[in-house]
């Protein structure tokens, strides 16, 4: 199983990474997931989500996962990209990738993933209140305490 | 024997502090450092039961036994994605 | 919710089609589902897929799966394209879109609707062969039979 | 009363048949109209429990009452995707 796995600063650019795509003969199915930072995550109306990733264990925990999904799935490749710092309201923070022969396999895969990165991957966010909250911006943003996942 | 004890999220804010170094006894495990250094820091303390805790890059439970030159990570819950 | 439906001949251009995402700012999920044309499409190996729709009921019976998408979950917007006419091995056939405020049900509704699709919305598929099979070609081109779907 | 047949995907093949206009009494019934068609080709007659059948852009079941004019389609199991 191919993977691919990034933690960066940098926007995270789907058209350039879809033309990066390797897709065998045999592969009948690719399933993506792009996760968007919403204006309105947790109970106040923010700008951005700031992550934080503590990096080294963050990759040692995505390949682990990335095991399992090889030993549970006839996955071909993996593809994911975490974007940290900064990521401002309607734009991705998370892009996923996952090529498959058939489509189960692909979605199960694909969700597995996610839902395990947000029980086991270190990586944290917090809002960025807008401007006109004034005072908060002076004090250490408060924790994201949402239990809804996205 | 010493151990560095590190903290990510808004750990660092209660604990005012994003790395120390911890003196323990030999032998001693996992559990008992959280518990040394949990003391120190009220906030701490009070969110023990949702700290989640790593040695280098895997986690490890209460009865892990250090060693020397660990590295350990104090954290919240994880909120990637 | 929005509705974009397309049945086409042309090429599938994911690129283009990210480029045309509508987002609204209380979006977190997006989830992509790109069907593509497998060499070991049944029991041969096969060069493309000719694909023909009864595109008046198939129309219909789109409208009536995103109906039941709009009932059941919190969607944004789908999009959907089906390519038909020859589709060669390694290219899409189906691209799915789905915009939803969480990824729980951009995925179910991801799923339903490809699930539903193959079950009765009016499009089918034929091999075409390898030209090196000669014979066959001369004749009508055999009922692709296969229970395992993408 | 007159209705339009159409065939679609393999079974124009096992038809030689893209359309046809069938000639039924008053009241028939979307399954007395298949077995009509069916009786004229061996090869649709064995398909008959896998058929698909619609009248216009409706799936319909065997009772359906059919009305002149009804365009019907007949056809195998879809396959898309």
């Amino acid at each position: 199983m191919r993977r691919e796995l990034t933690i960066t600063t940098d926007p995270i650019e789907e058209p350039a990474l879809l033309g990066k795509r390797i897709l065998s003969p045999s592969m009948g199915a690719a399933v993506y997931f792009t996760g968007v930072v919403r204006a309105n995550e947790g109970p106040d109306r923010i700008q951005a989500l700031n992550y934080e990733a503590f990096e080294k264990m963050a990759r040692h925990q995505f390949e682990l996962l990335f095991d399992q999904i090889e030993a549970r799935w006839p996955v071909e490749s993996i593809r994911l990209v975490h974007r940290i710092g900064r990521v401002a309201v309607n734009e991705p923070s998370l892009w996923v990738e996952v090529i498959a022969p058939h489509r189960a396999g692909a979605f199960a895969a694909c969700q597995f993933l996610i839902d395990e990165m947000k029980r086991v991957v270190p990586i944290w966010k917090r809002p960025v209140p807008h401007r006109s909250e004034g005072k908060r911006e002076l004090g250490p943003e408060p924790p994201l305490k949402t239990e809804q996942g996205r | 024997m010493n151990v560095t004890v590190r903290f990510y999220s808004y750990f660092k804010d209660i604990t005012g502090c994003e790395e120390l170094v911890e003196s323990i006894p030999a032998g001693a495990t996992l559990g008992q450092l959280h518990e040394q250094v949990a003391a120190r820091f009220p906030k701490l303390q009070a969110m023990r039961n949702s700290t989640l805790t790593a040695v280098g890059v895997d986690y490890q439970t209460r009865d892990h036994i250090l060693q020397d030159g660990d590295e350990v990570a104090l954290f919240p819950p994880v909120q990637g994605g």
